[in-house]
């Protein structure tokens, strides 16, 4: 297990942050679906994090709270640094998921629906510079509430 | 030739900004205070004119005042300097404005023109870049104020705001812009490549060492395709024709003075104050330019000859006139230096003469194609009086001042062993000829039963066209006269060919 | 806790990363995020990064779970893919 | 009723930003606590060095800004006036600390704040040195002059979202004055991603579209933010610091390392995704121009410019520029992907019809100068992208304000509607017409100038080719300005058909527009009813900022010198310094 | 849609939970500083035990636990007490954040821990009123969405 080990310190971060970060682009960008979207940006996120506290692990160390049998020497702990950073980045990450899932639900007032091809139509659909009506709109669906035929297209 | 001495003064200065400073007054005055907004214009006009012709003196003893104002990039400093060249084209600039303007007040008012506003405020612009490419004292300067002038004419060549003139508009921009950058990409590699200063130097501050040939010879073509432009040479031309779509004193003054002469006088700086006779001889690109100013001024000559409509034919013969400017630049003779510099002073006076005369005819019966225009003469005598001096002049009839410039410029060529150049100014002289005396003729030999009730136009511009006619007609039997015309421009020969040995 | 552990957990986040961007229904991939958050955190914990763990449990499994069904409620919980 | 929700997204989002900020401080003391329990507290804490006077400066500038994250929110809902005023006072006291550290730093030199006093390998440092000094006065002088215009047109336009506007606003100063000053890389993430998370909230504000551009701009953002950790985690493995002075110590040892390699590429991705480099420059057409055009005229003169100033710093301050540059021929593909922006902006700025949106694409073609310049490797050149980014702010940010002024007086942006404005409107459309200049590069307007140091330096590199490309590029630039201002000046709203008709349209394309149809029955919300007939100059609050930066762009066309001897000669990387230039 | 569904186990287990939650909530927060946790997961915590009784109990009733309109001056405290604690170490001649330099007279070893204390509890605030008040945006949608339009949730739910 020594050779499973030793490789899994060394390639392991690159790895694995590697892996998990084809798999959220790949539901970022390949994924019609816009919470779809999302989705792969939190394994995105996910992935970058990983990256930084798989860097902070070392064999043999223990979590970074100090502890009699270890002592005073910093190489026995784990270095805390990158995971000062990840409370941080996942914090972030939360904030970022929060402001999206709150423009997803504006999106499907305004437009019925959450894939991106069905939006796309419906954007090309307006008339191309058509009423550059700026903060309109966003008052107009006060009055119309959600798009009048966003039931029939389900 | 004295030494030239520099010293400090504001003059030059107060000479720029005193038409910069009566725009806000136009501007505020507006429509509702025409009088008084053409005394602005008129003020500034006198003030600027007697500014610049007072600092005549100080240049003929050789002195040369300057002033620095402050650093427009770290090691250019915005600065204007009066030195023999730039005083000649500052003098020509601001005396025609003077007549300029009492003829647009005519002009303007007696063909009814709308937004007078704007367009007296983009005039007194225009000659504040005018005045400012004549004083600058280095290259970014000059740079910054032909830019300015390229874009202060854009509201007066689309003035008339028909489709027309909009069409001229955008050819106009469509020439310029590009020249402005071309004449940014040739300052920029100078500046790359001579990093101690932008200063004029008579004779030139570049040098062989600077870079290798070809990069100078570039350089060389970036300026002359950058000033050239407005100087209308060959497959440059064609904005010129067509930008005749603004009103007439804006193509008599600006397209006959200002922004053409600024092209021939940033020709001039290129030559002979970048490069220098001796580079240039050097790089041998002066035999390029002298021979697209020779093609030029033939072939445009020719087209003059097919014109019907008055002011294209004048547009086209400004674009031969201006080419014999160039050559004279170009052929890099003490005589041809001499004849190019006098030719820019001769000419702005004979041309606007005509381009005033073409405007009174158009304020007075509406009519701009030459063919209705016989028997005009006995209807304005005045005018057409006028404009025959100034035809008589172009095609360098002796008596007028034409004749003299076109003279030194022959001699130039002969001095440079030049035969065929000689030979394309003789062409061309009689081709001048050929495409002006027939107006003449036409208008005070044949008659024209419809011409029964014209007069002479207005006296606001019966009188200043009879004055450049005039002025036309005594430079030509005394040119040293008052501006010191030849003095001058043996000066700027002289120091020009000098630094050449 | 050494690399064992972490490997099984790793390897089941990538499993669950896959299904919760596979799954056609919207509510099931939300719940299967929150595991995936869920497992990282586990590994995170393996990896001796223990706040790092315990916050993204706490943040990544609940707060982002719950705010991913909320809106998935607000819109629409079938995907087209 | 939505308008409530709206308006507590923001507040909501606008909290959790603020969060984040707090969160700069903890996640360094997260780090310290570590170190606090094994008692070796004097190693890491030295004690500040603390030249009086100044030392305080860099906090300083954060100070007003962190305290209008609060007052703006809080007092927004005692009087929801008080926001905007507030907003203003908080910009105004911003804009004065930022000129004294402008002032202080080119006194003092180089000013190093150790955030809690830990030392710096460990603790966050913030760096003040001239060249962060300068871009915080560019973002202070937007900020205030956009902050005193968006009153009446947030008053007008939205007047429920008055409150998260204007904290949003302050968050995303905060954010970006943060991205400027910090001297730690992790933190400089952090404050990215503030100022990022700020933008998608005051874009989503806007058009019906202005949703779908933002959350497109988020995912994308968020792929460039991440890159960039990324590349900031390869560093950290390598050098084991997070300090951009130290990393910089660090990484000679280190140029032969594959992995530094891997982490420059992944931060010049990520940051050239946010500057709208250009094959990355999809998500901002749309979101600059559905976002009001408060909101555009906020983010557009500063989001871009910030991360280009990152650029700057990774390149020549943390990397090292030649290796970077030269050697692993970043320069190269810098230089050429900004100058194919240039290009590909302008090309279809020029297809546009909507004033908004043409504005956007020049964006990123502006954008592209500053590109050049970074990638060029020439001092000139950087000079002129570090004066760029300070002349583009002025521009940009005067030209999307009367765009919005004409927005709101006229009710439309479409480019065929603007017939006759310049006389019905003089003062805005001078505004315009000076900033359209200076976007064209007249001298003697500021572009002229950024135009004049690139080309000095591009010609000082001996990159022909790119010379001659960038100059060139002005045309188009000259091609879409000059067509809108004679449009503005030269004819008159009342030919808007016949005169397409007339002429056939040379400007266009020959494409005639359906302008007819567009007579525009639909108004804006905040459009005073007059319509296009009846516009006329508005209010002085809305007009003087516009205005004021577009006479800016002379003024500062004009003193340029000054900044490039005085500020940018001082800011530029030791490697790079002018000879006889600055100090 | 979240609507309260009155089943006495999840009502009775949430109200037995939620206390011992915010007891654990407080314990990380006050602990942070020197075990595993403190300001974010405390904060976070206690966003959680909010949001429990949100999606249990529902909007209406979870309104006694904590109210909406609290949310964000809730964050803005938070935030105050950190940038408070920042410029109180300024005024004392420090660095912003220089804990030992906050004027309470104290040891230097106890000010840092007060002062990293207070700092935990100001972050602990502002992540708390920051995911409440996402949440209640949130749901807000859902709840207009329901008295402005009946007709589309009809067919949503069978989406």
């Amino acid at each position: 297990m020594d050779g499973f080990e030793v490789f899994f310190v060394e390639k392991w971060p690159y790895l694995a942050t590697v892996l998990m970060i084809l798999i959220g682009l790949y539901g970022m960008v390949l994924k019609r679906n816009l919470v779809k979207k999302l989705i792969g940006m939190n394994i995105f996120q996910g992935a970058i994090i990983l990256f930084f506290i798989i860097h902070g692990w070392k064999r043999g160390a223990t979590v970074p709270v100090y502890d009699e049998a270890f002592g005073d020497l910093p190489a026995n702990y784990v270095n805390p640094i990158p995971h000062g950073l990840m409370l941080t980045a996942i914090v972030v990450s939360v904030a970022t998921t929060g402001v999206a899932l709150a423009l997803l639900s504006l999106i499907y007032k305004r437009f019925g629906t959450l894939e991106e091809d069905e939006l796309l139509r419906e954007l090309r659909a307006e008339p191309a510079g058509a009423p550059s009506s700026g903060e309109m709109a966003s008052q107009r669906e006060d009055v119309e509430g959600a798009e009048p035929d966003d039931g029939g297209q389900r | 030739m004295d030494a030239l001495h520099t010293f400090h003064s504001t003059r030059p200065l107060w000479a720029l900004l005193v038409s910069l400073l009566a725009i806000p007054l136009i501007v505020a005055t507006g429509e509702r205070h025409r009088n008084l907004r053409e005394t602005w214009t008129i003020l500034a006009a006198v003030a600027k004119t007697v500014l610049v012709w007072s600092m005549l003196p100080w240049v003929l003893q050789g002195r040369v005042p300057e002033i620095s104002l402050w650093r427009i990039t770290p090691s250019v400093e915005l600065a204007l300097r009066v030195d023999t060249l730039g005083l000649v084209f500052a003098i020509v600039a601001s005396t025609l404005w003077l007549l300029t303007s009492l003829y647009s007040i005519g002009y303007v008012r007696g063909a009814g023109e709308h937004k007078q506003t704007r367009y007296f405020a983009s005039f007194a612009m225009c000659l504040h870049a005018t005045i400012g490419i004549a004083f600058a004292a280095n290259l970014v300067t000059f740079l910054i104020f032909f830019e300015m002038l390229s874009i202060a004419t854009y509201p007066l060549v689309i003035h008339k705001e028909t489709p027309v003139a909009l069409a001229a508009g955008r050819k106009y921009l469509s020439f310029v812009l590009p020249a402005g950058l071309m004449l940014l990409l040739a300052v920029v590699l100078t500046a790359s490549i001579h990093p101690g200063g932008l200063d004029f130097q008579a004779g030139g501050f570049l040098s062989g060492d600077d870079a290798s040939r070809v990069l100078l010879r570039w350089i060389f073509l970036f300026f002359i395709l950058g000033v050239g432009v407005k100087a209308a040479i060959m497959p440059l031309q064609s904005w010129l024709p067509a930008a005749m779509a603004a009103p007439t004193p804006v193509s008599a003054l600006l397209h006959a003075v200002a922004v053409v002469k600024a092209g021939v006088f940033g020709v001039l700086r290129v030559t002979g104050y970048v490069y220098g006779p001796h580079l240039l001889k050097d790089i041998g690109v002066w035999t390029a330019l002298a021979w697209f100013a020779g093609v030029t001024l033939t072939v445009a000559s020719l087209l003059a000859l097919r014109q019907d409509n008055l002011k294209r034919r004048l547009a086209y013969s400004t674009v031969g006139h201006l080419s014999y400017i160039v050559l004279g630049a170009a052929i890099l003779t003490p005589y041809g230096l001499i004849g190019s510099v006098l030719h820019l002073m001769f000419h702005a006076t004979m041309k606007i003469t005509l381009f005033f005369c073409a405007g009174a005819i158009y304020v007075r019966t509406h009519k701009e194609q030459i063919s209705d225009m016989v028997g005009i003469g006995r209807q304005m005598p005045i005018t057409m009086g006028a404009f025959a001096v100034g035809s008589l002049g172009l095609a360098g009839i002796p008596g007028i001042n034409g004749f003299f410039s076109k003279w030194n410029l022959a001699l130039g060529t002969a001095q440079g062993g030049q035969w065929i150049f000689l030979g394309l100014l003789v062409l061309s002289g009689v081709l001048n000829a050929a495409y002006f005396f027939p107006i003449v003729q036409q208008a005070f030999f044949r008659r024209n039963p419809e011409f029964s009730s014209y007069g002479e136009a207005s006296m606001w511009m019966v009188v200043p066209l009879a004055l450049t006619a005039l002025m036309s007609l005594v430079l030509g039997l005394a040119p040293n006269l008052a501006a010191h015309a030849w003095d001058l421009a043996r000066a700027v020969s002289a120091a020009v060919m000098g630094g050449a040995g | 806790m050494s690399g064992h552990f972490s490997a099984v957990f790793f390897v089941l986040a990538l499993l669950a990363a896959i299904v919760a961007l596979k799954v056609k229904d919207l509510l099931a991939a939300a719940v299967v995020l929150s595991l995936f958050s869920f497992l990282v955190a586990l590994l995170y914990v393996s990896l001796g990064a223990v706040d790092v763990g315990f916050n993204e449990s706490v943040l990544g499994a609940g707060v982002t779970g719950i705010l991913f069904v909320i809106a998935i409620f607000n819109t629409r919980r079938r995907s087209r893919d | 009723m939505s308008v409530k929700w709206t308006s507590r997204l923001w507040a909501g989002a606008g909290t959790a930003l603020a969060t984040l900020v707090s969160a700069v401080g903890v996640a360094a003391a997260a780090g310290h606590e570590m170190a606090q329990a094994h008692g070796d507290l004097s190693a890491i804490h030295g004690a500040a060095t603390q030249s009086p006077d100044a030392f305080q400066i860099p906090a300083m500038v954060l100070a007003p800004l962190l305290i209008g994250v609060v007052l703006v929110p809080a007092l927004g809902r005692l009087r929801r006036s008080l926001a905007y005023q507030v907003t203003v006072v908080v910009f105004v006291a911003y804009l004065a600390v930022a000129l004294k550290a402008l002032t202080t730093v080119l006194a003092h030199g180089t000013l190093h704040y150790k955030m809690a006093g830990w030392m710096p390998p460990v603790g966050i440092e913030w760096t003040l040195d001239a060249l962060s000094a300068f871009v915080v006065l560019v973002l202070a002088v937007v900020a205030v002059m956009v902050a005193i215009y968006s009153g009446v047109a947030v008053r007008r336009q939205n007047p429920e979202r008055e409150v998260p506007f204007f904290s949003m606003m302050v968050v995303m100063m905060l954010g970006l004055t943060g991205m400027v000053m910090t001297g730690d890389l992790f933190n400089l993430y952090v404050f990215f991603e503030v100022s990022s998370l700020s933008a998608y909230a005051l874009m989503a504000v806007g058009d019906r579209k202005a949703p779908v551009s933002s959350f497109r701009y988020l995912l994308q953002g968020t792929i460039g933010a991440s890159s960039y950790l990324m590349g900031v985690g390869y560093l950290y493995v390598l050098t084991g610091s997070l300090n951009m002075a130290d990393v910089a110590s660090l990484l000679p040892h280190l140029l032969g390392n594959p992995a530094l390699t891997v982490a420059l590429v992944l931060m010049v991705a990520g940051l050239g995704l946010k500057m709208a480099l250009f094959p990355m420059h999809l998500w901002l057409p749309d979101a600059y121009t559905y976002a009001s055009s408060t909101s555009t005229a906020i983010i557009a003169p500063v989001m871009t410019k910030v991360s280009a100033y990152v650029l700057i710093r990774m390149i020549y301050f943390v990397f090292d520029s030649n290796w970077v540059l030269s050697d692993l021929h970043l320069g190269f593909v810098v230089t050429w992907l900004a100058m194919a922006g240039v290009i590909w902006g302008s090309v279809m700025a020029i297809a546009q019809r909507d004033v908004k949106r043409m504005l956007a694409y020049s964006s990123i073609a502006q954008v592209g100068y500053i590109g050049v310049g970074i990638g060029t490797g020439n001092p000139w050149a950087l000079v002129g992208a570090i004066l760029h980014i300070m002349n583009h702010a002025t521009m940009k940010s005067s030209l999307f304000m009367v765009t919005g002024i004409v927005e709101m007086q006229t009710g439309t942006r479409r480019l065929q509607n603007w017939n006759g404005l310049g006389r019905k409107m003089p003062w805005t459309f001078l505004a315009f017409t000076l900033a359209a200049l200076a976007m064209v590069g007249v001298p003697p307007t500021n572009g002229f100038f950024s135009k004049w140091y690139l080309a000095l330096g591009l010609a000082g590199a001996k990159q022909w080719v790119l010379l001659v490309l960038l100059v060139l590029s002005s045309l188009l630039t000259a091609g879409y300005f000059f067509r809108l201002l004679e449009r503005i000046y030269a004819r008159t709203g009342e030919d808007v058909g016949s005169g397409s008709a007339r002429v056939g349209e040379a400007g266009d394309g020959g494409v005639r527009e359906d302008g007819g149809a567009n007579a525009d029955g639909v108004k804006l919300a905040g459009a005073s009813g007059s319509g296009i007939a009846g516009a006329r100059d508005p209010g002085l609050a809305l007009l003087l900022p516009p205005l004021l930066l577009g006479v800016g762009t002379l003024v500062l066309g004009l003193v340029n010198a000054w900044f490039v001897t005085e500020v940018i000669a001082k800011a530029l990387p030791a490697a790079l310094r002018i000879p006889g230039l600055g100090g | 849609m979240i609507r309260p569904k009155e089943t006495i186990i999840t009502d009775h287990v949430v109200r037995v939970m939620v206390p011992f939650i915010q007891i654990f909530a407080f314990y990380v927060i006050f602990h942070g500083h020197y075990s595993p946790g403190g300001g974010f997961q405390g904060g976070a915590l206690l966003a959680g035990s909010v949001l429990l009784q949100r999606v249990v109990l529902g909007a209406e009733r979870s309104q006694i636990g904590f109210p909406t309109r609290l949310g964000i001056p809730f964050g803005a405290l938070g935030i105050l007490i950190y940038a408070g604690v920042g410029f109180l170490a300024m005024l004392d001649g420090g660095n912003y954040l220089q804990y030992d330099h906050l004027p309470f007279g104290m040891t230097p070893v106890y000010l840092r821990n007060t002062g990293i204390l207070l700092v935990e509890i100001g972050v602990a605030f502002a992540v708390t009123g920051t995911l409440v008040s996402i949440y209640d945006d949130l749901v807000n949608f859902e709840r207009r969405d329901d008295q402005a339009e009946m007709h589309s949730a009809g067919s949503r739910e069978d989406a």
